[in-house]
């Protein structure tokens, strides 16, 4: 039996895992796996408790998209509650969406990815991070720390607190925005928006096109993409239509409340993950590089693939060049990060355009709850992906059963295609340097797990 | 081997100590592995004071007042 | 203290082995506690001597002169423009001494005491402060006025319930004990020539929404069927009732009563009696006899019920103002039924008379006689020493989270405060010593061992815990 | 003078690495005397050398350890001891660490309860038998760091106030002594208080908190579990609101849920919230439940599964 390599842990991304490599003979990969080492339980230890209280405890899945958590879980209770928040209410949910997306887009190209494009996969591992990315770059680096916490301070004054929040409550939000708060963040919003223009400008002139070549090579795999869009097809990230896409282009919209008749859920003796599949398609599921079956991807490039346009202007231009330049739906893997920006850019757009409606200061933001028996499921775009959350609760409002389809786990089956690709192409005849095995990893952390 | 359990008493000082007090004096019998803490009033006795006795390695736990 | 002689060597004198291992562990606890001890400072007080007294009845009257005979200036704080309350209504107490010009002396004497500050037509709407020194606010129709004194004696009284029952209000003849009363002292024809009496007892009292019994009413009704027998032994007289309450020598009336013919009917709650007018000067009375086990039919000339009594409406204000404790019934609640019966839980705070329960005037005078001893312990010295074990804030960890301020059973703990150095604001708890009796409430509910009781911390009490089981 | 810093993340959701990130600017101050060792979130070193062939766990010396994340299968274990080996201070980073956190309600339930459920959803395919010998086999509960190695500074919070995360690094890096805020998170709040009255029970949280206007100022509002509603603010410690003191929740009008663990280290959050309630006269049964009252401090054996009935 030939040489293991393990990538142990996987880096700058969010979450724990590994990667084992196993070589043949001839030092050739045989096979290789994406282990997710971790599992806490989350559909078990939800099941007793109020309802009411599950918005603040499942935002502690992830300290980087708590937000989205949060407000999938209020949508969720919602909906077992049968209660619909007045309008202000909606409208600051989904601005704290659109922001916490434009904050987080920002952490993940500069904090986790650009280390890898600004200090290049060949680079020490020493200086291949944000450090050495601050020290290399000390002007944008303090732009970037900038921009991004002004965007936090917006969640933190507004909300008290920014990572695993609890503004969002069963039948609206906890407080209405006031006149003055609201212009102080439009105007924060707008120099957000210049910034996510800059950014995506900076990419195209300075990143990409040295990367071009990797672009179309490194982790290139064929999927289905699965994504949100509203009643005109137009990207949304807070509600609307679930659309799954075949890797030919043709897709289908579902309602999300009637997401388990579509997807299903793989189990992989090697993780703890599950992965999630079209069941829908009739195919099974399969990782096969030549053949998968199920396998569709979510996150940036999914969502940017599946919807026929963007509903804000600039993010609308971005789109078209993008798709001149791809096509739909575009495969290559490391067009998640431009994906990423055309996304940053609506954020931004989509929070101004809420901030500049005058219904969003309404002091009407809580609508009552009772508690009942019932079934909801609550749905929106986290970062990394379509996040379901589906609860039930008893006449007491309690809950009674809960299945959560979290955004990452969407692509562990792609990811661990994708690190299949990359190490056959990157590894050859037993040689392995640290270059290829970061490169592998840069495939992984295009899909920002 | 005979169990013997260990059996903490807090008794308050107004009612069940001087009860105590008063069982002595009519020379009443009981098992001697009970040990008597004196409070100020049954209503003192924190929850923690309890449990820590319990952990601590008692059997029993009696608050009287 | 170790307790080796009353809570070992005596109650194990069987065993002397385990006594003696449980001696050592006694001692042992009483080690580990002295070593955390802490010296207590002695807590003085002033005291203010005079006292406030609430209640113009037979109780706040006899409290009232009791310390001003004794050279105390009192504050007697009256409702109504009359003094005597509920006492004016009775004839004679049950052993037949008159009621009437006993109160008219002590009305003379109470007016005219030098000592005596009456305050008719008044009300105490205010109060703060504590034993030795309370300032109460008494509101007259000329207006508030703030007293100083040292004790204050509550005697609100009660007075009698109001029947709906058996036809009370809309029949003819059914009067209650008290309207009797009055019509045998004026001698009135009604009953002068009656010949049936139907005495019903227990009317409003011992069912639901007043469980209590009133105490008075069986002595009451036997009194005066003794009387009405006396007057004609020819006339029938029947006492409906549910358990006869003569207790005491009261017991002699009770002999009596059978002697001279008064026939006794036992009711329950299930069958209870039925009234119904047969015409404007006769009723007719049905009450299930169990030993006859059908129903027995009386043809009344009166009908008279023995109404229950119930607490002032003044009480529920007054426990409010001074922060006393009340029953389930609205009656003033005593800090010990047996050590401390005239007592409030707090300090320099005491009552006496029908505001506690049900009563009769003798026993009432009796219980005022007692409160004003009780109040004279505190009022004879100008200084007043406390006991030291008290609760003590732990400003390190106490933040005012308020959880131990209405736990607390004598209000001794109230919230300040204070600027702090980045100019937010931040409070604690504070504990005023007289108030504080050491309890330790606000220790047990304390999440943050913010309060502890001096000789009492989680930290001593841990030790002996921990010196008790360390064998 | 540089500090070397290692940081590793358990079980944990990266909240704790992004509250250090939210220093914002000061983030460069710490990285201009920090040298940081080994940090999975941050950078690359791996545990098994950079080529990955490795035998055992191997991370480099370092002054100041910070760990996040309870420990809830056996490779954290081995992490946590290797951490507790290299560095000289170990920094439990968070409430996951120093209390278990949110994963730590998962310790009402066997670990064989919870696979069962998670790969039962109506979603899973049945899966098989068991997993490889290569994924971690969790242990029986998820527990704090202090339970498996010695720990020597509690930076609870969840996640912790960057402020007291910028305070902590920087007093680790000087040597000089740290203080965080020690009394409950009432000490810092600002609302109303005058006692809780004749409260007998307590509301959900199915609707919002009393407040006159809008724009009421926090000091205006009557204290929310004084309003009957649940509140862990006196048995939370205090700090979550930083530098700023308003308590982070209460800046939103919702109330504490504890987030910041017991105020005492070996507090229990659940005894003394409910002991204070009860002494208050409150009806403890008007809470629709209380294992949640423990849902940040369930380690410690705070929380285990219920005993199972003795087969008849």
């Amino acid at each position: 039996m030939g040489q293991i390599i393990n990538i142990h842990p996987i880096t700058r991304i969010e979450g724990h895992a590994s990667i084992a490599i196993q070589l043949d003979d001839q030092g050739e990969v045989r096979e290789s796996k994406v282990r997710i080492l971790s599992l806490r339980g989350f559909e078990k230890f939800v099941e007793g408790k109020p309802a009411e209280e599950l918005p603040r405890i499942v935002n502690r899945i992830c300290g980087i998209c708590p937000w989205q958590h949060h407000l999938a879980s209020n949508k969720a209770v919602d909906r077992c509650f049968g209660v619909t928040p007045p309008p202000a209410g909606r409208k600051l949910r989904e601005l704290m969406q659109a922001i916490s997306h434009s904050e987080d887009k920002i952490l993940h190209f500069y904090f986790l990815a650009a280390p890898d494009f600004v200090m290049g996969p060949d680079s020490d591992y020493s200086v291949r991070n944000i450090i050495g990315v601050a020290k290399a770059n000390p002007d944008l680096a303090k732009r970037v720390v900038r921009m991004r916490q002004m965007a936090k301070m917006i969640l933190e004054t507004f909300t008290g607190k920014a990572i695993h929040p609890h503004a969002g409550v069963p039948g609206g939000f906890s407080k209405p925005l006031l006149e003055e708060d609201r212009k102080d963040f439009l105007a924060k919003m707008r120099e957000m928006l210049d910034f996510a223009l800059f950014t995506i400008e900076f990419a195209k002139t300075e990143v990409f096109p040295k990367y071009l070549d990797a672009v179309k090579t490194l982790g290139v795999i064929k999927t289905g993409f699965i994504g949100t869009v509203d009643g005109d097809g137009a990207l949304n990230l807070y509600d609307g239509m679930t659309r799954l896409m075949k890797p030919d282009g043709t897709f289908q919209d579902f309602d999300p409340q009637q997401y388990d008749r579509y997807l299903g859920e793989h189990v992989e003796p090697y993780s703890y993950g599950k992965f999630p599949y079209a069941r829908c398609w009739g195919e099974g599921f399969s990782l096969d590089l030549e053949a998968p079956r199920g396998i569709y991807r979510a996150n940036t490039l999914a969502r940017i693939n599946v919807a026929d346009k963007m509903a804000t202007p600039r993010a609308q231009a971005e789109l078209e060049e993008f798709r001149e330049k791809f096509g739909r739906p575009a495969q290559f893997t490391l067009l998640h990060h431009w994906a990423r920006l055309i996304e940053e850019v609506y954020a931004c757009e989509r929070a101004i355009q809420l901030l500049e409606d005058p219904e969003i200061t309404d002091s009407n933001v809580r609508a009552v709850v009772e508690p009942r028996a019932g079934r909801g499921v609550g749905c929106l775009e986290a970062p990394r992906g379509t996040l379901i959350h589906d609860y039930s609760t008893d006449q007491n409002g309690m809950i009674t059963r809960a299945n959560l389809i979290v955004g990452t786990t969407h692509n562990l089956g792609p990811i661990n295609m994708t690190v299949n690709q990359a190490a056959r192409s990157l590894i050859k005849g037993g040689a392995v340097d640290e270059a290829a095995l970061n490169k592998i990893e840069m495939a992984v952390r295009a899909y920002d797990p | 081997m005979s169990y013997e359990p260990k059996i903490i008493g807090f008794t308050c000082n107004w009612c069940t100590y001087a009860a105590a007090d008063l069982a002595g004096i009519w020379r009443m019998q009981y098992p001697s592995n009970i040990r008597l803490i004196r409070v100020m009033c049954s209503g003192m006795v924190h929850p923690r004071m309890v449990t820590e006795a319990f952990s601590l390695g008692a059997d029993g736990v009696m608050v009287m007042g | 203290m170790a307790n080796i002689r009353n809570q070992d060597s005596w109650v194990h004198s069987g065993e002397p082995e385990q006594a003696t291992r449980k001696a050592m562990d006694l001692v042992r606890m009483a080690v580990s506690k002295v070593g955390l001890l802490n010296p207590l400072p002695e807590i003085v007080v002033g005291v203010q001597q005079s006292a406030l007294v609430i209640g113009g009845g037979p109780s706040g009257m006899t409290t009232a002169l009791e310390l001003a005979d004794h050279g105390f200036p009192v504050h007697l704080v009256e409702r109504s423009n009359l003094l005597g309350g509920q006492a004016r209504f009775l004839y004679n107490t049950w052993k037949g001494e008159p009621i009437g010009p006993a109160l008219q002396e002590m009305d003379a004497r109470v007016r005219s005491h030098p000592l005596i500050t009456l305050h008719m037509e008044s009300t105490v709407t205010d109060a703060e402060g504590f034993v030795g020194n309370f300032k109460s606010t008494i509101q007259s129709p000329r207006g508030p006025q703030a007293v100083d004194h040292g004790v204050t004696v509550i005697a609100t009284g009660g007075k009698g319930y109001t029947p709906t029952e058996y036809g009370y209000g809309t029949a003819d003849r059914v009067y209650t004990s008290i309207e009797f009363d009055k019509l045998t002292m004026m001698g009135d024809r009604r009953i002068n020539d009656a010949k049936t009496f139907v005495f019903i007892q227990c009317v409003g009292s011992r069912e639901l929404g007043r469980m209590y019994c009133s105490r008075v009413c069986c002595t009451h009704s036997v009194q005066a069927a003794v009387q009405l027998k006396e007057q004609d032994p020819t006339r029938e007289i029947f006492i409906l009732y549910r358990d006869l309450r003569t207790y005491g020598e009261r017991e002699e009336l009770f002999k009596k009563a059978r002697e001279k013919g008064v026939v006794f009917i036992n009711y329950e709650l299930h069958g209870k009696p039925r009234v119904t007018q047969l015409d404007p000067r006769q009723l007719e009375v049905v009450v299930w006899d169990h030993i006859l086990h059908e129903p027995l039919r009386i043809v009344a000339d009166a009908v008279v019920l023995a109404t229950a009594i119930v607490p002032s409406s003044a009480n529920a204000d007054l426990a409010r103002i001074y922060k006393l404790s009340t029953d389930a019934d609205g009656f003033l609640l005593e800090a010990h039924a047996k050590l401390r019966p005239v007592d409030f839980a707090g300090d320099g705070l005491f009552m006496a008379g029908l505001a506690h329960y049900p009563k009769s005037v003798d026993e009432a005078v009796a219980q005022a006689k007692a409160a004003a001893g009780r109040a004279i312990t505190v009022l004879s010295s100008d200084r007043i020493g406390l006991e030291s074990t008290k609760a003590t804030p732990v400003l390190a960890n106490c933040d005012g989270c308020a959880l131990c301020l209405d736990v607390c059973p004598y209000h001794a703990i109230s919230l300040v405060e204070e600027a702090t150095a980045e100019g937010s604001r931040s409070s604690h708890i504070q504990v005023n010593v007289a108030q504080c009796k050491g309890c330790g409430m606000c220790q047990a509910t304390c999440p943050k061992d913010g309060v502890y009781v001096a000789g009492f911390s989680m930290e001593q009490i841990t030790a002996q815990v921990k010196a008790a089981l360390a064998l | 003078m540089t500090v070397k810093v290692a940081q590793e993340w358990l079980n944990s959701c990266s909240g704790c690495e992004i509250a250090i990130v939210d220093m914002g600017e000061r983030l460069l101050d710490i990285l201009a005397v920090a040298d940081f060792v080994h940090s999975p979130v941050l950078m690359d070193h791996k545990y098994l050398g950079q080529l990955g062939n490795g035998k055992h766990i191997h991370i480099p010396e370092a002054d100041v350890g910070i760990v996040s994340g309870g420990v809830r299968n056996e490779e954290h274990v081995e992490v946590l001891e290797e951490m507790r080996r290299k560095c000289k201070i170990i920094v439990a980073h968070g409430t996951c660490a120093t209390h278990g956190g949110i994963p730590a309600l998962a310790n009402s339930y066997t670990s064989e309860e919870m696979l069962q459920r998670v790969y039962s959803t109506e979603t899973t395919d049945a899966p098989a038998a068991s997993f490889d010998e290569d994924v971690p086999p969790l242990l029986d509960a998820c527990y704090a760091l202090d339970e498996k190695v010695k720990v020597d500074v509690y930076l609870p919070g969840c996640p912790p106030h960057p402020d007291h995360v910028f305070e902590a690094l920087t007093a680790l890096a000087t040597g000089s002594p740290l203080n965080l805020p020690g009394r409950s998170v009432c000490d810092h709040c600002p609302t109303v208080r005058e006692g809780k009255g004749q409260l007998k029970t307590l509301r959900r949280f199915l609707q919002s908190p009393h407040y006159k206007a809008p724009d009421e100022p926090l000091d205006k509002m009557r204290c929310i579990l004084e309003q009957g509603m649940l509140c862990m603010g006196p048995v939370t410690r205090a700090g979550c609101g930083g530098s700023k003191i308003v308590p982070r929740c209460i800046t939103a009008r919702v109330p504490c849920r504890g987030c910041y663990g017991p105020v005492k280290q070996n507090g229990n959050q659940r005894l003394d919230m409910l002991n204070a309630l009860a002494s208050n006269g409150i009806d403890i049964s008007s809470l629709p439940e209380t294992v949640s009252l423990l849902r940040f401090s369930g380690a410690h054996h705070q929380l285990r599964p219920p005993r199972k009935k003795q087969e008849a």
